[in-house]
């Protein structure tokens, strides 16, 4: 469909959410326990938090959770009994979600969606409403600036404006929301998207040359470049780039229980991780960098050339959470020759 | 079981009893249970019995396990401090129930759902006292269960 | 009862209805469908199979499409696979599948074959061969090289013994050298690994295709041969990987190879698509 | 005179002139972030800097290097990081050439808010805990010493965090660390930013049996810190590591400390402060407390 703008002012969004609970399962950024920013179920619009701030886990649990039944079996003499779960039916409003959140689930609908269609992931997805909120600046490590990725499936995008919100739908399911809601929206007339250039350019998200996309090229011959030995061999092949990754999407399938009941389930898996692809007598990727380099050409070269977009939104997260603070984007740009200087200045040399 | 039937579920039923797995050296504390057995000394019967070479093998691995697995408490039972047949295996597993001890203690677990005796294979009377006191504490203390929170 | 065929994951139970000692650590398990028809499949597909409560593994379905129910070759070396070699006829195991592509089995057509197999290798081979020998009219010649380490870990021995009693397939068995050149009592194969068999033997490169599977070594030492010193095509090399997966339906990520599933675009790719695969393997 | 900063590097310099060392393993200073680099002969090593960010144990990356002559950065963290791996033999020593530096103190990057103007006079409030603990700030026995010594203030006693649960209720424990259990997400962050943590095969990786359900629920990462705890009992030297990597906040070193507390008391010793020390799970008396048995 074609993009709609209308305007919301800035003192509705509280009453949007509170009447939006009523119809969807509304979920938003809020503060956990120790205070820490987190996408979860806040009971009213005084515990929400919408803000720019990313909360270290992306959004994407809320259609691949990190763990999840695939089916309960039970064993009653001779016979076993066992099923899927069923589908829930309800449609969730992921409600001031950051875009570099909300735009990962189009990238990841492809792996999802090509040949075998996976249907607890697909179900949830297509349950799912996003009412993201443009960034007014750019974070420390996040580098959306750099990549291109498609914002068109982001059912609604606010940019936050002077005085109020102008709403962006892209899609039908964004059209839903505001035609429910149509009383707090007003229409935009002014040349919303010049306003909404505008904006990025003061944000500091309006794109930069070069992209990343621009270093498949360069990657491409960089598989034996010995400089990865060295500058990926900090990594120390913990999960927490993969798993606060709004894109990353691999996952293990594990039974647990025992013989007579128990449930088949899946797991997010990461492939920086030692035993991913450790067989009993053999290890393909035997070594840290071995493993880091096939999350970097993961997302920046494979993922595109099969299915078209950077596994990738420039989030950030691999960067401010690695312990080791190995940054992606500035090994893309080494790797894929955009750049001369390696990172932190290692090299292998030989 | 949805969880609110779990809640209504009466946490101490009278008839409720403890699951108590029991880890016991081979050479003593298994022949310990069994000269009670053989003594017709009777105790409660809560205990389920898995024989290990030495309470030295005892990792606390399995200790959290068998709580994963449900049991309500877990005793270990071992030779006195000398008597090892392996020369030193308890005074190993000694110090290393009380690392696991203390922790469980601070994460707020109930320090009477993991004990641990010394038994020797004469002392079948003792078994038998060390279960039933294991078992008396255990019924005070009530089912193991974290709260479930479900996945999905 | 049925399962849900809508559900990706809810896997198919399958009855285990002969367990064949292969080996001390391997076991064919030849699997009966009782709860509806058995699924079409090709040769070179795999499919995973589980038992409830231990979890899902990669089984090549390895016997051909023609006969009933499935054969799995199962190697001890996991949790999964141990408990397979716990299970007795009788007991149930869930399957999802097949998965994957094929042999190009009309392409081999007219052609001559030669297959060569290492150790548990040879059980992706067998549904193929089996299949071949079935049509044995639609082939040229058809040879036979398979080496394992030690006699006892020859799976399938019967039916190499008949295999060796025909006159329209060529059987060469071979053990891995202790001592080099010298033989091995009571062996009635040769001594060597494969590539000096090939360098030595030389079949010729014109209408042949070769099939192999094996270790990943033996796979690369055999193709080094086969085109380094024989002349051989690439694309007259098939073999098929091995690789740790979960899904089997190009979802989790673990088989990639570059920007290839291996359990959606293979697990059978030629040679000339392997050598164009990030050398990672 | 030279900033610290240039005195590494020109020590840098020369351990690879003089063929001392094969790798270095410092920080580097690169896109507003100070990390852990590993240099060879041929890298820049104009980047290399030691400043209050330079958090990372390096002693965690000596196995991936295991066979080399090594140039290692060492504050007291790492001193005592690399006496417990002398004790369990895990270490070459005179494969390893020790650069010592004075530490300033490292600061909490969760108490660091963007832009914070000066790093070097952040006072106490903004350090991490341990260096509130801190028991020598240059590093003692440095085979290479850059920079000026600094004075090491008087160690600061007891565990806050630590003392601020136990002041809980057994209930009270248990929700608070299921709830810091609901958070973790297993990416094991913990366990590989541990020095100590150097084992092969860790028992969460174990499936014959499965100790440790891979699904993540409250009840098994406890289990999982748990037993970390356990393998880290009387060894762990409180770099607290664990804590300042783990993504979502879980002050996971608060397990470790109950032991390094108790330890110290029961066994008498500090972790970490010589190589000779075995820890106390390596080895027993004969008459060790045991209280807890019936």
């Amino acid at each position: 469909m074609a993009a709609e703008y209308y305007r919301l002012n800035k003192d509705k969004v509280g009453e949007l959410f509170e009447r939006a609970r009523a119809d969807y399962d509304v979920v938003a950024k809020t503060r956990d326990a120790n205070g820490n920013l987190v996408y979860g179920r806040p009971a009213t619009f005084d515990d929400v938090a919408f803000v720019d701030e990313q909360p270290p886990m992306s959004a994407k649990a809320f259609a691949l959770p990190q763990t999840e039944t695939l089916v309960r079996y039970e064993r009653e003499d001779e016979k076993i009994r066992a099923e899927g779960p069923e589908a829930e039916a309800r449609d969730v409003l992921l409600f001031g979600v950051n875009i570099c959140d909300a735009a990962a689930f189009d990238i990841i609908d492809h792996v999802f969606k090509w040949d075998y269609l996976d249907d607890p992931y697909l179900g949830r997805r297509a349950d799912a409403t996003l009412f993201a909120l443009a960034c007014a600046a750019v974070q420390q490590d996040c580098f959306c600036d750099r990549i291109s990725y498609a914002e068109d499936g982001v059912d609604t995008v606010a940019y936050p404006l002077e005085g109020y919100y102008l709403v962006k739908v892209q899609t039908e399911k964004g059209r839903k929301l505001v035609e429910r809601y149509h009383d707090l929206f007003d229409a935009e007339d002014g040349d919303a998207e010049a306003a909404i250039n505008t904006f990025r350019e003061k944000a500091g998200t309006a794109k930069k040359e070069p992209l990343l996309e621009s270093a498949r090229a360069g990657l491409e011959k960089a598989f034996e470049h010995a400089d990865w030995e060295i500058l990926a061999s900090t990594c120390i092949g913990c999960g927490i780039c993969t798993y606060t990754c709004p894109t990353c999407h691999c996952f293990d399938i594990q039974d647990e229980g025992s013989a007579i009941a128990g449930r088949r389930l899946r797991t997010w898996d990461h492939c920086t991780g030692r035993t991913f692809t450790a067989m009993p007598a053999h290890q393909p990727r035997d070594r840290q960098y071995k493993r880091y380099r096939q999350r970097l050409l993961h997302k920046f070269w494979y993922y595109p050339e099969r299915f078209g977009p950077l596994l990738c939104t420039g989030c950030g997260r691999c960067i401010t959470y690695c312990p080791v603070k190995i940054n992606i984007k500035e090994l893309v740009e080494y790797f894929g020759g955009l750049k001369d200087t390696p990172p932190g200045g290692a090299r292998h040399g030989k | 079981m949805t969880k609110a039937e779990k809640q209504k579920e009466p946490e101490k039923a009278p008839q409720w009893k403890p699951n108590i797995v029991g880890f016991l050296c081979n050479w003593c504390s298994y022949a310990g249970a069994d000269l009670a057995g053989t003594s017709r000394i009777p105790y409660p019967c809560d205990v389920r019995i898995i024989r290990v070479p030495c309470s030295g093998r005892v990792d606390p691995l399995m200790i959290l396990r068998a709580f994963r697995e449900g049991a309500d408490g877990v005793l270990v039972s071992g030779c006195h401090p000398g008597d090892c047949h392996y020369i030193e295996g308890n005074y190993y597993a000694r110090r290393k129930f009380i690392a696991l001890k203390k922790l469980l203690d601070h994460v707020g677990i109930d320090p009477r759902r993991f004990r641990v005796s010394w038994v020797s294979a004469s002392e079948g009377r003792k078994w038998a006292n060390v279960v039933e006191a294991v078992t008396r504490e255990l019924l005070e203390v009530g089912p193991f269960r974290y709260e479930e929170d479900g996945d999905d | 009862m049925v399962n849900n065929p809508e559900h990706l994951y809810v896997p198919r139970l399958v009855r285990v209805a002969a367990v064949v000692d292969e080996t001390p650590t391997t076991k064919t398990f030849q699997l009966a469908f009782e709860d509806g028809p058995r699924p079409d499949f090709k040769c070179g597909q795999f499919g995973e199979f589980g038992i409830y409560g231990v979890g899902e593994a990669t089984f090549c379905l390895a016997s051909p499409p023609s006969r009933d129910g499935l054969d799995i070759t199962v190697k001890d070396v996991g949790k999964v696979t141990r408990a397979f070699h716990n299970l007795n006829e009788g007991d149930l195991v869930t399957f999802r599948g097949p998965y994957g592509n094929w042999f190009p089995y009309d392409g081999f057509k007219g052609k001559k074959l030669l297959f060569i197999g290492g150790g548990i290798g040879q059980a992706p081979l067998r549904g193929l061969l089996w299949a071949c020998l079935e049509n044995r009219n639609d082939f040229d010649e058809v040879d036979l090289i398979y080496a394992t380490r030690e006699e006892c870990e020859l799976v399938y021995e019967r039916e190499l013994v008949e295999f060796e009693g025909r006159d329209d397939i060529g059987v060469t068995l071979a053990l891995d050298p202790v001592c080099p050149g010298e033989p091995i009592p009571g062996w009635r194969g040769r001594t060597s690994f494969v590539p000096p068999i090939l360098e030595e033997d030389r079949p010729s490169p014109e209408n042949r295709v070769v099939i192999t599977c094996g270790p990943p070594i033996m796979i690369k030492l055999v193709a080094n041969s086969l085109l380094e010193k024989l002349g051989y095509a690439p694309g007259q090399i098939w073999t098929t990987l091995e690789m740790r997966m979960k899904c089997g339906l190009g979802k989790c990520g673990r088989c990639n190879i570059g920007s290839t599933y291996v359990c959606k675009d293979g697990p059978v790719f030629n040679y000339e698509q392997i050598l164009s695969f990030p050398q990672e393997f | 005179m030279a900033t610290i900063r240039e005195e590494l590097q020109a020590a840098v310099k020369k351990l690879f002139d003089d063929d001392k060392i094969d790798y270095f393993v410092g920080y580097a200073e690169d896109y507003g972030h100070t990390f852990p680099a590993i240099l060879t002969k041929d890298s820049d090593p104009s980047r290399l800097t030691f400043d209050r960010k330079s958090y990372d144990n390096l002693a965690n990356f000596l196995p991936e290097l295991r066979g080399s002559r090594v140039g290692l950065i060492c504050k007291q963290c790492e001193v005592r990081t690399l006496n417990v791996l002398a004790a369990e033999e895990q270490v070459e020593r005179d494969k390893l050439v020790v650069v010592g530096v004075p530490c300033p103190a490292m600061l909490d990057p969760r108490k660091l808010t963007e832009g914070a103007a000066d790093l070097d006079s952040l006072d106490e409030s903004y350090w991490q805990e341990k260096c509130r603990r801190c028991l020598e700030r240059n590093t003692p026995l440095a085979d290479v010493f850059v920079g000026e010594r600094v004075s090491t203030p008087t160690p600061a006693e007891g565990w806050p965090l630590l003392e601020e649960v136990e002041k809980m209720s057994a209930e009270e424990r248990l929700a608070w660390w299921r709830r810091q259990m609901s958070l973790c997400i297993r990416c094991y962050a913990c366990r590989l930013a541990c020095p100590l943590c150097y084992c092969h095969q860790c028992f969460v990786e174990d499936n014959k049996p499965q100790w440790i359900d891979k699904s993540v629920a409250p009840e098994n990462n406890l289990h999982y810190h748990i037993i970390r705890a356990v393998h880290l009992a009387g060894r762990c030297i409180e770099c607290q590591e664990c804590s300042r990597v783990c993504p979502v906040g879980i002050p996971v070193d608060v397990l470790n400390n109950v032991l390094s507390r108790d330890f110290a008391e029961r066994f008498g010793y500090v972790s970490g402060e010589t190589a000779e020390t075995q820890p106390a799970l390596t080895r027993y008396e004969r008459d060790d407390k045991e209280d807890f048995i019936l």
